[in-house]
């Protein structure tokens, strides 16, 4: 039998038990949108909790109120801390929105696959599509890619909400994402509004009004509805499902595909995923 | 159970009802499952024999709620269950056919104490034996048909249905036990007896809810002990209180409304007898505010949304 | 947790809004005094009081829950004592049949104006609890440690 | 191979018991379940299923994984420390020692879970065969066989002598503790029990299923079966088959406020659940049919796809006994093998 208390393969010097956490401290929050906080973390200590790979997630934990799975929104490349933007939209999340920096959450991980960054995605052209608080996990890849920028072709991402108010990161894409060489933003909201003169309009049918050509690598994430559409889009405009990625999200407890919750099919969420390409998702039950 | 079949062919075929909640044949004798009939066809594998203790009344909760009637057969005791359902507002008489079916007690075959059981043969309906003739992988064995029957039958309610549609079949008296004589033994002991014996009980308790899930009177669409608002979901069977909230609260919220099926026993893959619990609140609402058998009507009022300007004072008995 | 001279029971009590509460606050006011280890937890009505409060109180650590209402007849809410009564007549005695001390319960009508009885009642019950030592029967070992 | 007499088998236990915890079937207010080994227990080896499985004691229904104290805004994790002492485990069947590999799959694969792994490590197990295979046992159809069970000691109830074998360097190492309670032996008595007993496996009802339309296959093939649609209505969506199952391990992870803490702990959960995969967006498996169907498909289907061929049953039929409806597996599996897909 093997050592069990062993060095996480994912976490090198992580001895204790996967399902045991470490305690973060807030360090900063910024408030996003009426109903999205993103939260700074890092070890007591100072620097980060662990390492992670753009597309992992992690438990955050806060005792008594619950536990919970969230992509880590912050890429690899930052050095010094972990950020996780956060929608108010349960009992555990409630609480998280009422912390103040300073407070301390738990949190274990890393967990799950990642979007193949240094294999099949470096050299390509890359599409985001992102809607709502769904840019959350492709932030970490952008980010990423971004800074190591030579790895990668064009990026574009189109990123569509319900009003301006409820673009996420908006600070980061309009002074950052759209200086950079190469990078183009696509922004969009769904009903016209006032001080805004961006695109009005769903994702998908700017997607489609967009035109892209297939000489790229597509990173879809966002509702189901959306996804829905902007798969049939992409699959118009004549992409492949190998070349379009996702990340799923379901109910989980343990992040290390044992308690059972997350399966669709052969496959948990996230322990094989989140990250999925469309035709490993086309191949799963319609259980999701 | 050919009259019971031709009941149910008669009234599919022509559309009265649109589907037929019954029991459907098992492997054995012993295992029939709770199920539903939509043709005339399927209705080959239905079954009715002493191993149908199943009680289908909360079936009629989610068969209400499809399209046409459905034609349910329910024993005596089974009736009080629809009839209390039916006063909570929880079922639609309209949508239901109810044939009263005969009973002659039911069978439990976790009381038939031999190993390997294959076939009993006795249990037929409506001629029961008075003994059973239980074919075992290591011979042949007979017990007394009472001695397998389920401990509500031997504290039977009657042979009468408090509602139905129609009846098919004669039903026998079963009674040979008094109903409340368990709870009085237990009131008799001492303290330290009594918490003795519970928690030897409830220590088993495995948490699966199936005496929950099975209880006609447990119809809420959220159950309390489900609810993530605060830890009374407790999944854990790590302290012996947890246990005793579960069973003690359980039976409380159907205090008034249990019509003492049965059901939770017989469900309890522990063998842990849950009636006591809801009988001493019986036999206390008898005591206290007069006798009362949920189920039986649907006009008196329930003990627990009742009161007079005389009740007696909590504590009552208290020496 | 060993039973010493100095042991304190806790005690929980429940009491109505419109008559034990005030009746708590005059006995208060009167200094007259009552263990400081009764908790006092005000509800609306001694009806709003189901029997999952009562325990998780003990549950949580309490050694004695006591649930004080408005007079029978008296109520706020008309009825809502009478409600109350029934109920924990039952729970009571079901309390009795699983072998709970029979003194770690009770309910006691204590009117605004009472609040000699309520310090009188809270006085007698924690002694009664306070003879029959630390709940064992009723509480969550893990809140123990 | 060495022989007790089954009257000295208290002597024995206690023998055990005096260096390591020893769990057991022990039956207490008419049930018979395993538990730990006191002088006044009532062991209870001869009945042939106990209502739990042996997974208990490997994998506990609730177990603390960690406490966390708040001092002043601040956390303290104190985690809980994996079994380091030895246990032995006594009279567990065929069956439930197979279900332990099965297990072993997940609880082992990476990461490996500590708090499974430490009792894997610190348990030996002597298993028992199956005297009198029950009609409801199918384990044959498993690959177990029930009158030569795996275990570090293989034991053997004959008339009123337990022959003891030991199978594994865990197992020679209690034995030679055991010496002085133990007699030589030879086999002939055993090898007669193990004929009998292979004769009673042939005959069992279920000793014949077909298992052919299960597999990694299955996971496509019979997910959009109507038999499901046809099957889970009698289901009362109760937890029963999940715990009484020797090999259902899902579990959840929940809070326990103790007013001075909060203790996390981790307690069987069941699929059969409606919450089990409710999340504050929505809930994957909305119906009591899906809820049923990934119950199946699970430890005959997706189970095998993931562990090269090996199901996720293993033939106990304790869901057979136990289920309030009378649904079970092998109506499951009857039902594909009938009806096709």
């Amino acid at each position: 039998m093997q050592e069990p208390m062993h060095e996480c393969k994912h976490n090198p010097g992580f001895m204790r038990d996967t399902l045991v956490p470490q305690v973060g401290i807030i360090t900063d929050i910024r408030t996003e949108t009426p109903d999205v906080k993103t939260f700074r973390v890092e070890a007591l200590g100072g620097g980060k909790l662990f390492e992670h790979m753009p597309g992992q997630c992690a438990m955050v934990c806060a005792p008594g109120i619950g536990e919970a799975m969230f992509s880590i929104t912050s890429s690899p490349t930052n050095k010094l801390y972990q950020e996780f933007s956060i929608k108010r939209c349960g009992v555990l999340t409630e609480h998280l929105h009422s912390l103040k920096a300073g407070d301390q959450i738990l949190v274990r991980g890393p967990y799950g696959n990642n979007f193949p960054v240094e294999t099949e995605l470096k050299g390509q052209n890359l599409l985001f599509i992102a809607g709502g608080i769904a840019l959350a996990p492709l932030r970490s890849v952008i980010n990423y890619c971004l800074d190591n920028r030579e790895n990668y072709g064009d990026i574009d991402i189109v990123y569509g909400s319900r009003s301006a108010d409820d673009l996420v990161q908006r600070k980061e894409i309009e002074e950052v994402w759209s200086n950079i060489p190469g990078v183009n933003v696509h922004l969009t909201i769904d009903r016209p509004q006032e001080g805004w003169d961006g695109h009005v309009g769903f994702v998908p049918s700017y997607l489609q009004e967009l035109a892209f050509d297939t000489n790229r690598t597509a990173i879809l994430c966002g509702p189901p509805i959306m996804i829905k559409f902007c798969l049939q889009g992409l699959k118009e405009m004549g992409f492949a499902m190998e070349q379009v990625y996702t990340t799923l999200e379901l109910r989980m407890k343990c992040g290390v595909g044992k308690c059972g919750r997350c399966n669709i099919g052969t496959k948990y969420v996230c322990k094989d995923g989140p990250v999925f390409r469309f035709d490993q998702v086309d191949a799963l039950p319609n259980e999701y | 159970m050919q009259e019971l079949i031709n009941k149910a062919k008669t009234l599919l075929e022509s559309g009265e009802v649109a589907r037929v909640l019954g029991w459907k044949k098992g492997e054995y004798e012993y295992d029939p499952e709770p199920a539903f009939f939509e043709t005339s066809e399927s209705l080959k594998d239905f079954v009715y024999n002493g191993f149908c203790g199943a009680n289908l009344s909360k079936y009629m909760i989610e068969a209400g709620k499809k399209e046409g009637k459905t034609l349910v057969f329910l024993k005596p005791c089974d009736s009080y269950s629809y009839n209390q359902l039916l006063r909570e507002h929880r079922v639609d008489r309209e949508k239901a056919y109810i044939v009263g079916v005969g009973c002659k007690g039911k069978l439990a075959v976790s009381k038939i104490p031999f190993e390997g059981i294959l076939n009993i043969s006795g249990a037929e309906y409506p001629d029961a034996a008075e003994t059973l003739t239980v074919e075992t992988l290591y011979g042949t064995e007979t017990i007394a048909y009472k001695d397998a029957m389920l401990e509500r039958c031997h504290v039977c309610k009657g042979k009468e249905h408090v509602v139905y549609d129609e009846l098919i079949g004669e039903s026998a008296d079963t009674v040979d036990a008094d109903r409340f004589a368990e709870v009085e033994r237990i009131e008799a002991m001492s303290p330290e007896e009594k918490f003795a014996f519970f928690q030897s009980e409830l220590s088993k308790c495995i948490r699966c809810n199936a005496c929950r899930n099975v209880c006609p009177a447990c119809s809420c669409r959220k159950c309390v002990f489900d609810s993530t608002a605060f830890d009374s979901e407790q999944k854990a069977n790590t302290t012996s209180f947890e246990e005793k909230m579960f069973h003690i609260i359980r039976a409380f919220h159907v205090a008034g409304r249990c019509t003492d099926c049965g059901e939770c026993s017989r469900v309890c893959p522990q063998g842990i007898p849950l009636h006591l619990f809801n009988r001493k609140f019986i036999k206390d609402i008898n005591a206290l505010y007069g006798e009362y058998q949920a189920g039986s009507d649907l006009e008196s009022k329930a003990p627990l949304t009742n009161f007079t300007t005389e009740d007696a004072e909590p504590g009552v008995g208290r020496g | 947790m060993p039973v010493t001279e100095n042991w304190k029971p806790k005690i929980v009590a429940f009491c109505c809004n419109w008559c034990s509460y005030a009746g708590a606050d005059l006995a208060g006011s009167s200094r007259l005094a009552y263990p400081a280890d009764v908790k006092i937890i005000k509800v609306p009505c001694s009806c709003r009081v189901n029997p999952m409060f009562i325990l998780r109180a003990f549950e949580k650590g309490a050694d004695g829950v006591i649930l004080c209402g408005c007079h029978p007849g008296d109520c706020h809410y008309s009825t809502g004592n009478y409600y109350a009564r029934r109920r924990m007549t039952l729970l009571f005695s079901m309390l009795d049949y699983l072998g709970v001390e029979e003194g770690r319960t009770r309910v006691e009508w204590v009117s605004a104006a009472e609040g000699v009885k309520f310090s009188e009642t809270m006085n007698s019950f924690v002694e009664k609890v306070r003879a029959l030592g630390p709940n064992v029967r009723l509480g969550d070992l893990r809140c123990k440690n | 191979m060495y022989k007790i007499k089954k009257e000295n088998l208290t002597a024995l236990y206690a023998a055990i018991a005096a260096e390591n915890d020893l769990f057991l079937p022990i039956k207490a207010a008419g049930q018979t379940n395993f538990g730990l080994w006191t002088e006044n227990a009532e062991v209870d080896i001869d009945t042939l299923k106990t209502v739990k499985s042996g997974k208990d004691i490997f994998f506990p229904q609730s177990e603390t994984l960690y406490k966390v104290r708040r001092e002043e805004g601040k956390f303290a994790i104190d985690g809980e420390a994996p079994r380091q002492t030895p246990f032995v485990v006594f009279g567990i069947r065929g069956c439930d020692v197979r279900a332990l590999a099965v297990l072993d799959k997940v609880f082992l694969s990476d990461p490996i879970d500590s708090y499974y792994a430490a009792r894997r490590q610190m348990g030996t197990i002597v298993s028992l065969a199956c005297g009198k295979p029950a009609t409801s046992c199918f384990c044959k159809v498993f690959g177990v066989d029930c009158a030569e069970p795996e275990g570090d000691v293989v034991t053997w109830l004959v008339g009123d002598t337990l022959y003891w074998k030991a199978k594994t360097k865990k197992g020679e190492q209690l034995t030679e503790k055991m010496t002085s309670l133990l007699e030589k032996a030879d086999e002939a008595a055993v090898e007669a029990e193990q004929a009998a007993i292979r004769a009673i496996v042939e005959k069992l009802p279920y000793s014949k299923l077909s298992l052919d339309k299960w597999g990694a296959a299955a996971a496509d093939a019979n997910f959009d079966s109507p038999i499901w649609e046809q099957m889970y209505k009698p289901c009362l969506a109760c937890g029963t088959c999940t715990f009484v199952c020797p090999t259902c391990q899902c579990y959840d992870i929940k809070d326990y406020s103790t007013g001075n803490g909060v203790q996390r702990y981790r307690c069987w959960d069941s699929c059969m659940y409606s919450d089990f995969t409710m999340m504050a967006h929505g809930n994957n498996r909305t119906s009591q049919m899906q809820r049923f169907r990934q119950r199946f498909m699970h430890k005959l289907a997706y189970f095998p796809a993931n562990n090269q061929g090996m199901f996720s049953c293993v033939g106990c039929g304790r869901c057979v006994d136990k289920c309030p409806s009378h649904l079970n597996i092998v109506k499951v599996i009857k039902a594909f093998e009938k009806e096709g897909v």
